[in-house]
């Protein structure tokens, strides 16, 4: 770090700079209150009688914006300016301007009736706007919460460093601790902690001003005292050497193992549900992870595998099944679902494998809607009950256990269980000759096929793999269920598991399934509800904003994969490698 | 690089034998519908007919006259929005999925000016006018989207790996849906009734044909000459096809490739706005969903005619809309297959396989720079 | 202290009555704490706890024209009811079956696992049911619907249970079969139709009505010339009506919802074949926009007797008069589908039973759950605001009243509401 | 010497123009070959047929007396020919080591049962692709060892993903091995070098080797013979001196005398 120049004068500002995140701020907060989230979200409280999902939607933003305003790129050998009075003032004016927005908008109800197409332009938007308060208090109220916020925002850079990090943490766990309201009370209920929860959120539901400000507290003063430790165990681990840290990672993994088998006991109903689906979506994730992330092939209609093996488990276990139903048990039926996935994959892969990247998305788009077309028409209803779906799927009986959609907890074992398989393969195949051939084919497809690399085959097998990974968590998915119906493949479905490979990171085992806890667990499924759930449809529209910003901002996903986010940021990071004086410009002989 | 002999000796895999049992699996599927129609046609007791379709019926000309004018119709409209993937694809190699939403979002802009017109009842005093005004609002509309769309999502992004800007627009295409759904609610929205003079039928060449269709054909022949002469006489089109074929190149010859670039996605999006518009009057109604699945459909009718190729998007269009409206009936329904409608979106998809298992150029053949074909 | 004395008389004979007049308020409640049948369980409801029923309804997605008004329904005969035994009905935070079987599935887990809840009054869709009721059952809760129709839930009305009926199962909304045999029998023998085709949209519901109509349409002697299906989101029907139009029907049943039911009015008119058909649709499409559509000119709807008005829930007192005031009061609109008064119903059944099982035990209230399921089990000539409702043995308990209304002017709305031309009511 | 490939009457056009017309050539086994010409003489043309990348109008290949027309390149790989591309082609993303593990696809087995079980067969046939793609490299020196060997292949200075390439190459264990400017873009130092390693890819590793070369000094130093191609067509062939004082050869790189063009 060089030195810090003193503080600008306070009013030697960048006039442009602050009115367009100003305005930027003020167009933001506008569209978010006409798509009608502060309304519909008002009803989940964080923090009893002051903040509810709905609030939180809008003020994240002038802080954000107040940040971002005030955030200037610290470059190597030009002297940057200590942050002071100056950046707080831009903070505070890109927020009221943000604020100005809302206020206008409130006084635009107000007195024009714009109802017919936009429906949130409605006397609920005003009254939430107004805070209840009539239009002028409106109009105040929020230049001042936009002012405020914005120099909050804009004081996180002005702030000593620990100070800021205290409370962007504490502001962090707040939000965490709220929004996780569910799955808290659920765990501290399983470890008989309900006192904890007691005093921390009140009586229906979030936090309680009281619990929020000694959370507040509690947090800062935590991350202050601890500042550093988490450093200085990263430094201890690097240090390590490779055996040593081998043995570290897998006494990690162990603990992690061990925490995750025995968690759902202490869990309740909906939180194992919640587990059981977020694990169906890890496994069509990794499945997903080897086409598109190790292979390269995007296959857009992944969906069509998952159909295939719920399709095949319900018609081969369900006694309503309309055409045969031999009623086997599930252990039979899996191998089947191999089988049959195996060849659906290979019948779908062949015809299309050869084709370059974007065609092949559409045509396997096209065939994931073939495929879901087929269950559904009444043609093939007396095999698969077309619109009817196949009901009385019967529950997986293990011998000393029964798999059912009932017990939840039950469900997650038998997810985990797969999702084990899967992670082994995945980690196996990554390290294999067919791993290297499907990353050599993922970085240049011609010069892997003049390497002696059967391109085809290699890509075919991906596919399979994929498509037996897929048809697992179908097969789970059908017995969990209980019932099958062609409206849980969707298209839709392809396409938010492809959000949770990308948003965890593409070609990445870990990342992978961080993101389908996070996104899954969080906002919710196609058809099932995360934490979030009052989010409803905006689950979507956050969907295609965290695509868009993932691929804007950070392409290699939550978790990266070291290499991935390599490829994506080649320039950057030689820029740093260079820096570093790791890169390799060296025309001389390394030793003589 | 494409091969040009014939090939000799080329050793062929499973995966070959297994493609060339699927093209003749669809030919002979093809060909049994269509003898099997005929041969229904002919007699409707065919003994042929019969045998594969126990319940045949037949269809009287009109009926299948009906179905090939609407055909080409819907067509026409998957043309116009196959333009704008085509131009894009042309010049930036990727499939932008969001350009179905400056579809619906065309369509929608037109659905509020035209009921505010209708409301103060310029609608039925001036058709014209408003017709005019509306589409020209809906171009508007969707040529800023689609400019401010390459702006903030697209350009970026564009030395990216070439499926980055691809998942992208599919994050684009969500949110553009979403926000939509969030501003103007699920409910399905009704454009005003169109002129008795319009809507009613004529008869063309023995072909009976409702007026929205032949607005419909009219409308976008005129686009489509507008965008030929656009992009084959103008600089501004000179500029298009430079950027196409070599953007570094085009660049040295003095090109702002930026701006051409621009004016590629703001061309794509007012076609796109006309067609929403045609969609619009045509179907009278509009949901946050109506650009989703037109939008996939006249991408594949852009690969179907051949990607790159202007003529071709217009005229795979067509193919698409008449293989979707006909083919269901024509060679499933003689094949004994019950209820066929329900498999119409699954004709069109299987027509794209098909056509991309002989011509894997699409039946024009595509016309895209050397990078973009790798 | 002659008058002391007789204060004192007199309070210890009012003393005496109120005593009496308690235990006959108990015998009137159903009966003390310790006579409940606990055989699935007791509630107890503290003192100043509320009682827990809950929602679950489609509130997003393509169905919530639907499930929004169901919702709705609920959360005002919840305010209507007043509280039980002291104690305030709570519904919770309404919870969204998503329209599919996984929704219904999750949603019904987060159900069970408060074990406080009795009852839930839902789901929109049947699909939902399939998945959710077993396990709203299981845990002793009831489940009853507004707007569930498949046969396969409850009955197929000759005594033989439906394929994924639980007890536990209740519907206040009538069995498709009843509304197929009535839509059918309205077009064969009011009609005179002898020709008729079927165009469902691949939903369970459409599929399923559909399916019904032909079944009874065919036991009349009819010939169902097409039976076929148009996808969610096609716009273009011709296709779909040439492909009808090749049996020459002489009407079309077609009990799909909007936007695909304006795209075949619309349409019908240009394809070769099909003049002069008659179209008749069903409950899907029987709401103020359809009706007011111009080519719904002439149409017949087939659907559950929605001429409200002054029917009165016999428990609240209210009218459906009343319900539509009071709603848009409070929503601002009118409600987008009519089986808001099927769930208003459903809801005042519920707390009718709930406040049948319970007896108080000092301030707390205690419920059976067999007791609720009894009750329910027990419903005859319940007056509702959607007629009078009797439970069967398999759980349908809708007034099986369907109509059959002509929409003659499209710009008279609530004129063609009440325009009935056929009741079926066996 | 028997010729270990064979060339007859080949002939390619794209659009009309030949690229290459009723070319003749051969290698012999252990020879070593430069091709030498203008720009845009067809020399990566000519090695494109021969990898399979480009299908010919007509003639024939004939490798080891057998014809490998309408082969796919991996094919060609398989049956011993190995190439190297003129703008350096590595995969980026993975280490060094990887680039020369996977170029041994085809001479491994083990498929994705044997990593799933990870038996014997697989754990042994694992060891055996790291050693010899540790063996390859260190034939560059120290170069592309020790801690090279982990870093993603885009680090790599320019001269070492010339060799990186040339290691690729030999991973893949060809009889014939096809070189696209092996010295481009190298300083004088580093392609003396070079120069001395392709000599010793033939003593050492029995490699056949079809060199592309500018660097007339390369050429020189290592070519058993030349071939000079010039718009298609072999316009000489023989020893470094012969061809470099053919008139024909000169002019090719010269230009026609002045009064020719008129």
């Amino acid at each position: 770090m060089n030195e810090l120049a003193p503080p600008r004068q306070i009013l030697d500002q960048d006039w442009r700079r602050i009115l367009q995140f100003g305005s930027l701020c003020a167009l933001t907060l506008v569209f978010i209150a006409l798509i009608g989230m502060p309304v519909q979200l008002d009803t989940r409280i964080l923090i009893r009688r002051h903040l509810s999902l709905g609030y939180l939607s809008l003020i994240w933003i002038p802080m954000i914006m107040g940040y971002l305003v005030s955030k200037e790129l610290v470059l190597e050998g030009i002297i940057s300016a200590k942050k002071g009075p100056r950046d707080l003032l831009a903070g505070a004016l890109t927020g009221m301007i943000g604020g100005a927005g809302l206020s206008l908008l409130a006084v635009l109800i107000n007195n024009f009736d714009l109802r017919d197409p936009l429906l949130n332009w409605s006397p609920q938007t005003l009254e939430q706007l107004n805070f209840g308060n009539g239009i002028g208090f409106g109009i105040g109220i929020w230049l001042l919460i936009g002012g405020a916020l914005g120099i909050f925002g804009s004081a996180l850079h002005v702030l000593p460093a620990l100070t800021a990090k205290a409370v962007g943490v504490a502001l962090m766990t707040v939000a965490l601790v709220s929004i996780l309201e569910t799955a808290i009370t659920d765990l501290l209920e399983g470890f008989r902690l309900t006192f904890i929860t007691d005093s921390l959120y009140a009586k229906r539901g979030g936090l309680s001003v009281v619990s929020t400000i000694v959370l507040v507290v509690f947090v800062a003063l935590v991350t202050v005292l601890a500042a550093g430790q988490g450093d200085a165990l990263r430094v201890k681990y690097d240090a390590l050497d490779a055996p040593r840290r081998k043995s570290a990672n897998l006494t990690m993994s162990f603990a992690g193992v061990i925490a995750l088998l025995l968690l759902p006991l202490f869990l309740g109903k909906i939180m194992n549900e919640l587990l059981a689906n977020v694990g169906l979506f890890v496994l069509l994730a990794l499945g997903l992870n080897i086409v598109v992330g190790l292979a390269g092939i995007l296959d857009l209609g992944y969906v069509a595998f998952f159909a295939v093996g719920g399709y095949t488990t319900a018609v081969l276990t369900s006694p309503n099944s309309p055409w045969i139903s031999p009623e086997l048990h599930f252990g039979i039926v899996i191998l089947i679902v191999i089988v049959i996935a195996a060849m659906i994959g290979l019948a779908v892969g062949a015809p299309v494998i050869r084709m370059r990247g974007d065609y092949l998305a559409i045509v396997t788009l096209g065939f994931g809607e073939i495929i879901r077309l087929l269950f559904l028409s009444d043609w093939l209803s007396p095999y698969f009950g077309g619109a009817q779906g196949i009901t009385n799927i019967p529950p997986v009986d293990l011998g000393f256990a029964e798999v059912k959609g009932s017990d939840p907890r039950s469900v997650f074992y038998l997810v985990l269980f797969f999702c084990a398989i899967a992670i082994y393969i995945s980690w196996r195949l990554q390290g294999s000759r067919l791993g290297r051939a499907w990353m050599a084919i993922r970085e240049d497809e011609k010069v892997a096929e003049a390497m002696g690399i059967n391109t085809v085959n290699a890509k075919l097998m991906a596919f399979v793999v994929g498509a037996i990974l897929a048809s697992f968590s179908g097969a789970v998915f059908a017995a969990k269920v209980g019932s099958i119906f062609p409206s849980s493949f969707l298209i839709l479905v392809s396409i938010i598991i492809l959000v949770v490979v990308i948003v965890g990171g593409m070609g990445n085992i870990t990342g992978v399934i961080v993101g389908a806890v996070v996104l899954i667990g969080v906002l919710g499924g196609p058809k099932q509800p995360g934490l979030l759930q009052e989010l409803g449809t905006f689950k979507l529209l956050i969907y295609g904003a965290l695509l868009v910003f993932m691929m804007l901002k950070r392409p290699e996903g939550l978790v990266p994969n070291a290499r991935r986010s390599h490829e994506l940021h080649q320039e950057e990071f030689l820029q740093d490698a260079w820096l570093k004086g790791i890169v390799d410009d060296d025309d001389e002989e390394v030793t003589a | 690089m494409t091969a040009v002999g014939v090939r000799s000796t080329r050793r062929v895999s499973w995966v070959d034998r297994f493609l060339t049992t699927l093209r003749i699996v669809l030919i002979a599927l093809i060909v049994v519908g269509l003898l099997a129609f005929i041969a229904q046609q002919i007699d409707n007791d065919n003994a042929f007919a019969r045998r594969r379709n126990p319940g045949a019926t037949g269809l009287t000309a009109a009926q299948v006259k009906g179905l090939f004018v609407t055909g080409v119709a819907q067509g026409a409209m998957y043309g116009l929005i196959a333009l704008g993937y085509s131009m894009v694809y042309g010049v930036l190699g990727f499939i932008n999925f969001a350009h179905g939403e400056v579809f619906m979002l065309g369509t929608m802009s037109g659905f509020i000016a035209s009921t505010k017109l209708s409301d103060a009842g310029y609608w039925e005093s001036n058709f014209i006018g408003s017709f005019l005004l509306i589409i020209l609002i809906a171009i508007l509309v969707s040529t800023a989207t689609a400019v401010v769309m390459e702006r903030v999502a697209y350009r970026p992004l564009r030395d990216s790996p070439r499926l980055i800007p691809l998942i992208t627009s599919i994050g684009v295409s969500f949110f553009i849906q979403n926000a939509v759904l969030g501003l103007f609610g699920p409910n399905s929205k009704s454009y005003p009734q169109l002129p008795e003079w319009l809507a009613k039928n004529r008869t063309i060449l023995t072909f009976d044909i409702p007026g929205t269709k032949i607005m419909v054909l009219v409308v976008a022949a005129v686009s489509m000459a507008g965008l030929w002469w656009v992009v084959e006489r103008t600089k501004t089109g000179k500029a298009m096809r430079a950027v196409a074929e070599d953007k570094e190149i085009a660049a040295l010859m003095g090109i702002n490739v930026d701006r051409t670039i621009v004016l590629t996605f703001a061309i794509g999006g007012a076609m796109a706005g006309i067609g929403g518009i045609l969609w619009g009057l045509s179907f009278r109604s509009v949901t946050h969903l109506t650009g989703f699945l037109p939008g996939i459909k006249a991408f594949t009718a852009a690969v179907v005619g051949g990607v790159g190729n202007l003529g071709g998007s217009m005229a795979g269009g067509v193919a698409l809309g008449t293989a979707e409206s006909l083919g269901p009936q024509v060679i499933l329904e003689p094949l004994g297959v019950k209820g066929v409608s329900q498999l119409r979106d699954a004709v069109a998809f299987t027509a794209l396989v098909v056509v991309l298992l002989f011509k894997p150029a699409g039946l024009f053949g595509e016309r895209l720079s050397e990078d973009d074909r790798a | 202290m002659k008058l002391s004395r007789r204060l004192l008389v007199l309070l210890s004979i009012l003393l005496s009555f109120t005593l009496i007049a308690a235990a006959c308020g108990d015998d009137d409640g159903g009966a003390s704490a310790s006579s409940l049948d606990d055989s699935l369980g007791l509630v107890t409801v503290g003192s100043g706890e509320e009682i827990q029923i809950r929602s679950l309804e489609a509130i997003t997605g393509d169905v919530a024209f639907l499930g929004i008004p169901n919702e709705r329904g609920t959360v005002l005969a919840i305010a209507d009811y007043g509280p039980i035994g002291g104690h305030d009905v709570n519904m919770g935070t309404g919870l969204d079956d998503l329209c599919s079987a996984d929704g219904g599935q999750a949603a019904a887990q987060t159900i069970v696992s408060d074990e406080s809840v009795i009852g839930v009054i839902g789901t929109s869709c049947s699909g939902a049911a399939t998945a959710a009721a077993p396990l709203i059952a299981q845990a002793g809760m009831v489940m009853i619907s507004g707007s569930n129709t498949s046969p396969a839930l409850t009955s197929d009305l000759q005594g033989t249970a439906g394929e994924n009926w639980v007890a536990g199962y209740y519907r206040t909304a009538h069995n498709d079969l009843f509304q197929g045999e009535a839509a059918a029998t309205f077009a064969y023998d009011e009609l005179g139709i002898r020709n008729a085709a079927a165009i469902h949209d691949g939903d369970p519901y459409t599929n399923g009505l559909a399916s019904a109509f032909k079944n009874a349409f065919e036991a009349k002697g009819g010939e169902v010339s097409g039976f076929t299906a148009v996808n969610k989101g096609d716009t273009d029907m011709v296709p779909v009506l040439t492909e009808v139009a090749s049996g020459s029907p002489e009407l079309i049943f077609f009990p799909i919802f909007e936007p695909e039911g304006d795209f075949i009015a619309q349409q019908v008119g240009g394809v070769a074949g099909l003049e002069g058909v008659t179209l008749m649709a069903a409950d899907g499409l029987l709401n103020d926009n359809y009706l007011g559509l111009p080519e719904s000119a002439g149409m017949y709807f087939s659907g559950p007797d929605v001429r409200y008005g002054e029917n009165t829930n016999e428990s609240t007192g209210k009218t459906a008069n009343d319900f539509l005031a009071a709603y848009e009061a409070a929503y601002g609109e009118v409600p987008s589908a009519p089986f808001w008064a099927h769930s208003y119903d459903a809801t005042v059944l519920l707390l009718d039973a709930i406040k049948a099982s319970s007896a108080e035990d000092g301030d707390s209230l205690v419920i059976s759950r067999a007791g609720v399921r009894e009750y329910l089990n027990g419903v005859t000539n319940f007056s509702g605001l959607i007629g009078s409702l009797s439970c069967d043995a398999f759980g349908d308990c809708g007034s099986q009243k369907i109509t059959v209304i002509q929409d003659t002017d499209p710009t008279d709305v609530e004129g063609a509401k009440n325009n009935v031309v056929f009741e079926f009511a066996p | 010497m028997s010729p270990i490939m064979h060339i007859h009457d080949l002939t390619v056009s794209f659009g009309g123009l030949n690229a290459l017309s009723d070319l003749n050539f051969h290698v012999d086994e252990g020879e070593i070959v430069s091709v030498i010409g203008p720009n845009g003489a067809g020399k990566t043309t000519f090695f494109n047929l021969i990898t399979g990348l480009v299908e010919p109008n007509s003639g024939d290949i004939l490798f080891e007396g057998e014809s490998i027309l309408g082969l796919d390149p991996y094919q060609v790989t398989e049956i011993g020919i190995a190439r190297t591309f003129q703008n350096v082609r590595l995969f980026p993303n993975m280490t060094v080591l990887e680039n020369v593990m996977v170029a041994q696809h085809c001479r491994t087995h083990q498929h994705a049962f044997g990593a799933l079980l990870q038996t014997k067969a697989f754990r042994k046939e694992e060891r055996e692709i790291r050693e010899r793609a540790e063996e390859v490299l260190s034939f560059f020196g120290t170069r592309l060892i020790g801690y090279r060997l982990d870093q993603p292949a885009f680090v790599l200075s320019y001269a070492n993903r010339r060799r990186l390439e040339i290691a690729r190459a030999m991973a893949t264990q060809p009889r014939l091995l096809l070189l696209d400017e092996p010295v481009a873009g190298m300083n004088p130092k580093e392609s003396v070098e070079l120069t001395n390693l392709i000599g010793r890819l033939r003593s050492e590793w029995g490699f056949t080797i079809v060199m592309i070369e500018h660097d007339m000094g390369v050429v020189r130093d290592v070519s058993d013979r030349v071939v000079v191609l010039d718009h298609g067509v072999t316009i000489a062939q023989g020893s470094y001196e012969e061809v470099s004082n053919d008139p024909q050869v000169i002019e090719a790189y010269l230009g026609r005398p002045a009064q020719d063009a008129s």
